[in-house]
């Protein structure tokens, strides 16, 4: 790094949140709850302060200096191989930077009163720290190798987090059904970068693209290129849980939920999304590898939404939503609108984290309660929540001005307008949004409205330090609601950073991230508003239907879903179900592994091979030994006798190597 | 060569004789000496101030009966005295007396191991004396384990315990003076003191001997030789009262006269090079009246003035002394003589330095 | 002129005398004066060479062979006292276990 | 000449001693025989011009080590060595290897003398104390250092050892 440029101390801003860590996890269990908490929020805080500094020198900078590298030790150098501890600081990882600390800051202040009856306080906000740290490095990372650090590293911080409860075997469970689900993406991320380096000699981004850009389009077929964006994409689809591998999320809800609102909703989930968007050179140049990930984009959206409207667990509920959400994002990479992907990322991190939140100060409310049947009624005990909720839901739900209106109908669009995209996908997309409205405001009446419903059963699943009984029904204490208000405002505001120009915006974040992601890529241009407009007004429409439909339903002829599901009984068991897609998974790949361990990995190789041989090495030695113990006679004498034979044979040796 | 085979010869038979007549001398000395001491006469009878005593001796020694007592390991028990005086006489050998001597054709060194030319000397004159100081030892040592008796066992013990341990803080205190001088050679040591003075201050008549500046080794040098030759106040190896007559207990006539004489001749050698080291050697003022032979003969006079001094102080403090308890000596000789020579040399070296 | 080879050969001949003196004595004091004998060998090659050589540094090395044998010898023999205190024998023959 | 014939003089002392000393069955003989080797080995030196290495035979082994030696003979009172049992090995197999040895040895001298120039010799005066002192504390002066230690570490070793066991 020359002296001329500007140095942001980017290797700061993860090193921040790694203290912390460290410090919260060294002496935490000594520190009183309030030292914790504080060593914990400060680190992210200068850490947010950082990166908002950083962007604001960044936003300064003239173009040609972006994206901004900064160098420091080298880390692995074999051969050509050569990858160092350096930080890449562009658009696209500023908006990633700001999210995460900013979400994670204000979810780290919530947690302080969520946590605050737990066990484990200083273990909670260790592991939280570390979530920030490895979060950071990975979109920060100028190489694929350090990215996929960040990305194993938060892969064990939400392992940990998820099984934070670990007393609960559900809680350990899913934690390690996420952590070997991700594996299995992690190992196409690996062979991508295998074979990234076997063609372009370097994991680099900036080789790497370069070296990409140099190639040709693969229109023809598959190519390398392909293969590589293919591989990632599993990766991707390990880490944002898309089809096939969306199964850990819904069960990492056993984590506390403001885990589940940054690690499984805001910041790590959308991993994915961030590399695709980063390696938008590769998939430009690979047209079957877009539009795979579009179609499971799509299809994911669609299945998670139908899934989420039969779920009665406001956490799952939510999960689901994410899950469709971030197929959302997924379908906009796949159409090459990767602005808009980002855009939605930014806002759904906004609107989702606070749908996350206000489920959290429900069910804190409710002393654990996390099933919506046992809800209603809550609009009066707990206001504040309920209109933060509110915007929430309508921002998720798409209705103008809130920030889910914005960022959904530019995906739509680009569906609909792009090369990439088809009017099939759109379609798809429409639908799944009138669902998502119907399921989001679903769960608005039944929680916040109509009277209150006794808990039949199901006790807490967050076992909360509060006695589970619904009579004390009470608010959360500020520090909970300052977060909620202040996420409020920005999925209420967050979409206006990119008002198209029908509605008299131009665009401001898409050419914001224009030099990063539409390097070469056709995205549709906004040049005919007529078109757009129809399509906003259409989604609009959607999105009120459901909410009529979610009215009807839930609000005013309540005996109506039941009678609905009793009609076309199978299908809906099969949803509620899940499509028992976990029982499938389990008999086709969980079920061979364990015969196949048991029976030939354990009896045969480790006991019958690796055993056998280090049992049959210390016999032999000590029949050796045995028999060498002869020599120690402990005659002196003898042992001279043994030490001239071997001083006339090193002589004799060496005069016959002199003669040579 | 042949001829500085013979003049070696000679100069060595001379010498001999010169130092056992020495001897002998200084045994009729101390006793005189001591005898004044305690208010008595000394030796009177034979001979004018019993002068022939010395030969009366020598001559009983000779004619008393040798007997070897049984149950003693014979080859050592001959061997030890001889090895103990011949140690003493050889040690002489390296000595430098005196400059050169002009006879008549030849002029030679006073000395018995120089060059051919007359003028060198062997580099590391000291280095051997010190040498074959340390290996007098075995004389003692094997005469008191031969003689298969308590009192000789303890006694040689003692000795070689004793010369081991004092030799370390005698070959330390010489070395101040080798630092000062530069050589090892003897005789360039005695050249080195007729030096005159680096500091102004000091007049130029003042005689430039290391005693001066090295007065601490002196008396370090002075203690060790006499706890080295055995003499009072550290003659516990032959201590009467606690152990007969320590290693030579089973010694009679001539063996044990063989060690009287070692332990004298040591005397003189440890005399010689004190005055060698710390008294100039054979420097002093040469009358100019005299005629050239006797002139030439002068320098090993004030030589033998000055060893005779020391002779004296060996026999005055043998009056004055008590003795040591055995101890007491290790722990002096450790614990006070070896850590103060030892400060010496850095002292010295310090100096050097700084002189330099 | 003494040529090197016959310095050499002396110092062999002395060498192997002391290993023979290790082989055959039983004296545990005499195989240790043995050790030493070998030591001289050594020493007198050294000289030797050095002198032919024209290089003083092995003169050097026989110093420092020459203190690590006298530390050897304090602590050979020092090992012999206490040996014989437990033992009441001089024998190798008989000192052939660690433990008593 | 006279070089030669003094070699051969104090050669045939050193073997004679060091005969003597296998030769002995009484350790002291074997000590005294060993100091007579060192003498001669002295006066070796001595021919090859190394002084300084000559004196110190004499003062440190002579005059240090070997009293040692002769010390502990005389406390232990080590008398005539008892013939037990012969070690085979050291019968079988070290006294073939020892003369093995001596026969590689002469072999190679033998070699050498044909291939080597006659004309070197050794130095007049080579191992002045100057010379050596310049080495000792210059180039070699950690590893004097270290020898120094090592003395340190010997003598506090030999004081354990040999302290009665009070325990």
């Amino acid at each position: 790094m020359n002296s001329s440029e500007p140095n942001l101390y980017l290797w700061l801003i993860p090193l921040l949140p790694l203290i912390g860590a460290a410090v919260n996890g060294l002496f935490g269990r000594r520190f009183p709850k309030k030292i914790v908490a504080t060593v914990g929020l400060v680190f992210v805080a200068a850490a947010f302060a950082l990166s908002a500094w950083a962007s604001v020198q960044l936003l300064h900078m003239p173009l040609d200096r972006i994206p901004y590298i900064e160098e420091h030790l080298p880390w692995i150098t074999a051969g050509g191989f050569q990858v160092d501890f350096s930080f890449y600081l562009d658009q696209l990882s500023m908006v990633m930077i700001l999210v995460v600390t900013g979400v994670g800051f204000l979810i780290h202040v919530y947690s302080v009163g969520y946590m605050e009856h737990e066990g484990g306080y200083y273990r909670f906000f260790a592991y939280l720290n570390l979530f920030m740290f490895f979060m950071l490095m990975l979109v920060l990372a100028s190489s694929y190798l350090l990215m996929f650090v960040g990305w194993e590293g938060v892969g064990l911080a939400s392992y940990l987090l998820i099984g934070f409860f670990f007393l609960k075997d559900s809680a350990a469970n899913a934690g390690k059904k996420a952590f070997i689900v991700n594996r299995i993406g992690d190992f196409g991320f690996l062979i991508a970068m295998f074979l990234m380096f076997q063609k372009f000699g370097s994991l680099n981004f900036s080789d790497v693209f370069k070296g990409a850009s140099s190639l040709p389009v693969e229109s023809a077929g598959a190519g390398i290129l392909t293969a590589i964006a293919l591989l990632l994409l599993l990766g991707a689809t390990g880490k944002s849980a898309q089809i096939p591998l969306y199964v850990w999320l819904p069960d990492a809800m056993e984590g506390p939920t403001p885990v589940s609102a940054l690690i499984h909703a805001a910041t790590m989930v959308t991993a994915g999304v961030y590399m695709v968007a980063r390696s938008n050179v590769i998939f430009n140049r690979a047209p079957i590898a877009l539009t795979v990930v579009a179609v499971i984009g799509c299809v994911t959206a669609l299945f998670a939404a139908t899934i989420g409207m039969a779920q009665t667990d406001i956490k799952r509920v939510l999960a689901y939503s994410t899950i469709s959400q971030l197929g959302y994002m997924f379908l906009a990479c796949g159409v090459a609108a990767y602005s808009a992907a980002i855009f939605h990322l930014m806002t759904h991190a906004f609107f989702k984290a606070l749908l996350f939140l206000c489920a959290g100060s429900v069910i804190h409310a409710l002393g654990g309660e996390q099933d919506m049947r046992n809800m209603g009624g809550l609009r009066q005990k707990i206001p504040i929540t309920f209109w933060t909720m509110t915007f929430g839901t309508f921002a998720i739900a798409g209705f103008p001005p809130l920030a889910g209106f914005f960022s959904k109908d530019e995906i739509l669009f680009q569906t609909w307008d792009s090369p990439y995209g088809s009017k099939i996908l759109w379609a798809i997309g429409l639908v799944t949004a009138g669902i998502t409205s119907f399921y989001m405001f679903r769960l608005w009446f039944m929680t916040f409205f109509g009277e209150r419903r006794e808990a039949e059963h199901g006790t807490g699943h967050d076992n909360h330090g509060h006695a589970n009984d619904g009579d004390h029904v009470h608010e959360s204490p500020w520090i909970m609601l300052v977060p909620l208000a202040i996420l409020a405002f920005f999925s209420f505001t967050g979409g206006w950073v990119n008002i198209p120009k029908v509605f008299g915006g131009n665009n401001l974040f898409d050419h914001f991230l224009a030099p990063v992601l539409s390097a070469g890529a056709a995205t549709a241009e906004h040049e005919n508003p007529g078109l757009e407009m129809t399509l906003a007004l259409t989604s609009v429409v959607v999105a009120s239907v459901g909410f009529a439909f979610a009215w009807l339903f839930y609000y005013k002829r309540r005996d109506l879903p039941g009678k609905f599901a009793a009609a076309l009984n199978g299908f809906y068991t099969l949803v509620r179900d899940k499509y028992r897609v976990d029982e499938l998974y389990n008999r086709l790949f969980v079920q061979p592994v364990i015969k196949l361990s048991r029976n030939f990995l354990w009896q045969q190789v480790d006991v019958g091979t690796i055993d056998a041989v280090v049992n049959e090495a210390a016999n032999s030695a000590q029949h050796i030994s045995n028999e060498a113990r002869r020599m120690q006679s402990g005659n002196i004498r003898s042992y001279a006798g043994w030490v001239a034979l071997g001083a006339a044979v090193v002589v004799a040796y060496m005069i016959w190597a002199g003669l040579q | 060569m042949l001829t500085y085979i013979v003049i070696a010869a000679i100069k060595s038979v001379v010498l001999i004789h010169v130092l056992l007549g020495a001897v002998a001398y200084t045994v009729w000395l101390e006793r005189k000496v001591v005898g004044h001491m305690q208010n008595r006469w000394g030796p009177t009878r034979v001979g004018p101030f019993g002068l022939l005593q010395p030969i009366a001796d020598g001559v009983k020694f000779i004619l008393k009966e040798d007997l070897t007592p049984p149950h003693v390991y014979k080859p050592l028990f001959i061997l030890a005295p001889m090895l103990s005086v011949v140690l003493a006489l050889t040690s002489i050998a390296i000595i430098p007396l005196g400059n050169q001597l002009p006879l008549g054709r030849w002029t030679t060194a006073l000395q018995i191991t120089s060059s051919p030319a007359g003028t060198g000397d062997i580099n590391i004159g000291l280095l051997i004396l010190l040498g074959v100081t340390s290996i007098a030892v075995y004389g003692i040592a094997l005469a008191g384990w031969s003689s298969n008796n308590k009192y000789s066992l303890l006694g040689s013990l003692r000795a070689s315990a004793q010369m081991i341990s004092y030799e370390l803080s005698l070959g330390l205190s010489l070395v101040g003076v080798l630092l000062l001088a530069g050589s090892l050679s003897l005789r360039e040591i005695v050249t080195a003191q007729s030096r005159s003075y680096d500091f102004r201050w000091i007049p130029a008549w003042f005689p430039h001997w290391y005693v001066f500046p090295q007065l601490i080794a002196f008396f370090i040098y002075l203690i060790s030789a006499y706890a080295e030759t055995n003499r009072i106040p550290f003659d516990l190896p032959e201590a009467e009262t606690e152990l007969v007559a320590g290693y030579h207990t089973e010694y009679s006539a001539m063996k044990f006269a063989m060690f009287f004489m070692a332990e004298y001749a040591n005397m003189f050698t440890v005399a010689c090079v004190a005055t060698l080291l710390f008294f100039g050697g054979w420097s002093g003022p040469v009358p100019k009246f005299l005629p050239p032979l006797v002139q030439a003969f002068v320098p090993l006079f004030w030589f033998a003035i000055k060893v005779l001094a020391f002779i004296f102080v060996y026999i005055w403090v043998r009056g004055t002394l008590p003795r040591f308890r055995y101890d007491q000596l290790m722990a002096f000789g450790w614990k006070f003589l070896l850590p103060l020579a030892i400060a010496n040399i850095i002292i010295t070296s310090l100096f050097v330095a700084w002189l330099s | 002129m003494v040529p090197l080879a016959y310095y050499l050969g002396l110092s062999t001949i002395l060498f192997c005398l002391g290993v023979l003196g290790f082989l055959i004595k039983r004296n545990i004091i005499t195989i240790f004066i043995c050790i030493e004998l070998m030591l001289n060998a050594v020493n007198l090659s050294f000289v030797a060479f050095s002198a032919y050589l024209k290089n003083l540094n092995a003169q050097v090395f026989v110093f420092f062979v020459m203190v690590v044998a006298a530390a050897e010898a304090a602590v050979g023999l020092a090992i012999i006292i206490a040996v014989f205190r437990t033992r009441e024998t001089l024998n190798v023959d008989r000192v052939n276990l660690l433990k008593l | 000449m006279l070089h030669l014939i003094l070699f051969f003089i104090f050669a045939a002392v050193c073997i004679a001693g060091a005969v003597n000393l296998l030769a002995q069955s009484h350790p002291i003989n074997s000590a005294l025989s060993l100091i007579v080797v060192m003498g001669s080995l002295a006066v070796l030196y001595l021919l090859l011009g190394a002084e300084f290495v000559a004196a110190i035979q004499i003062i440190i082994y002579a005059g240090a080590v070997m009293v040692l030696f002769i010390f502990v003979i005389m406390l232990l009172n080590a008398g005539i060595e008892e013939h037990s049992g012969k070690s085979y090995v050291a019968w079988f197999i070290g006294i073939p290897s020892v003369t093995v040895l001596v026969g590689l040895a002469v072999y190679s001298l033998v070699l050498y003398q044909e291939n080597s120039d006659p004309a070197i010799g050794p130095e007049p005066i080579l191992g002045s104390v100057q010379a050596i002192a310049h080495l000792l504390f210059g180039k070699f002066l950690l590893p004097f250092e270290v020898t120094s230690v090592l003395i340190l570490i010997a003598i506090m070793g030999a004081v354990v050892l040999a302290r009665r066991g009070e325990s």
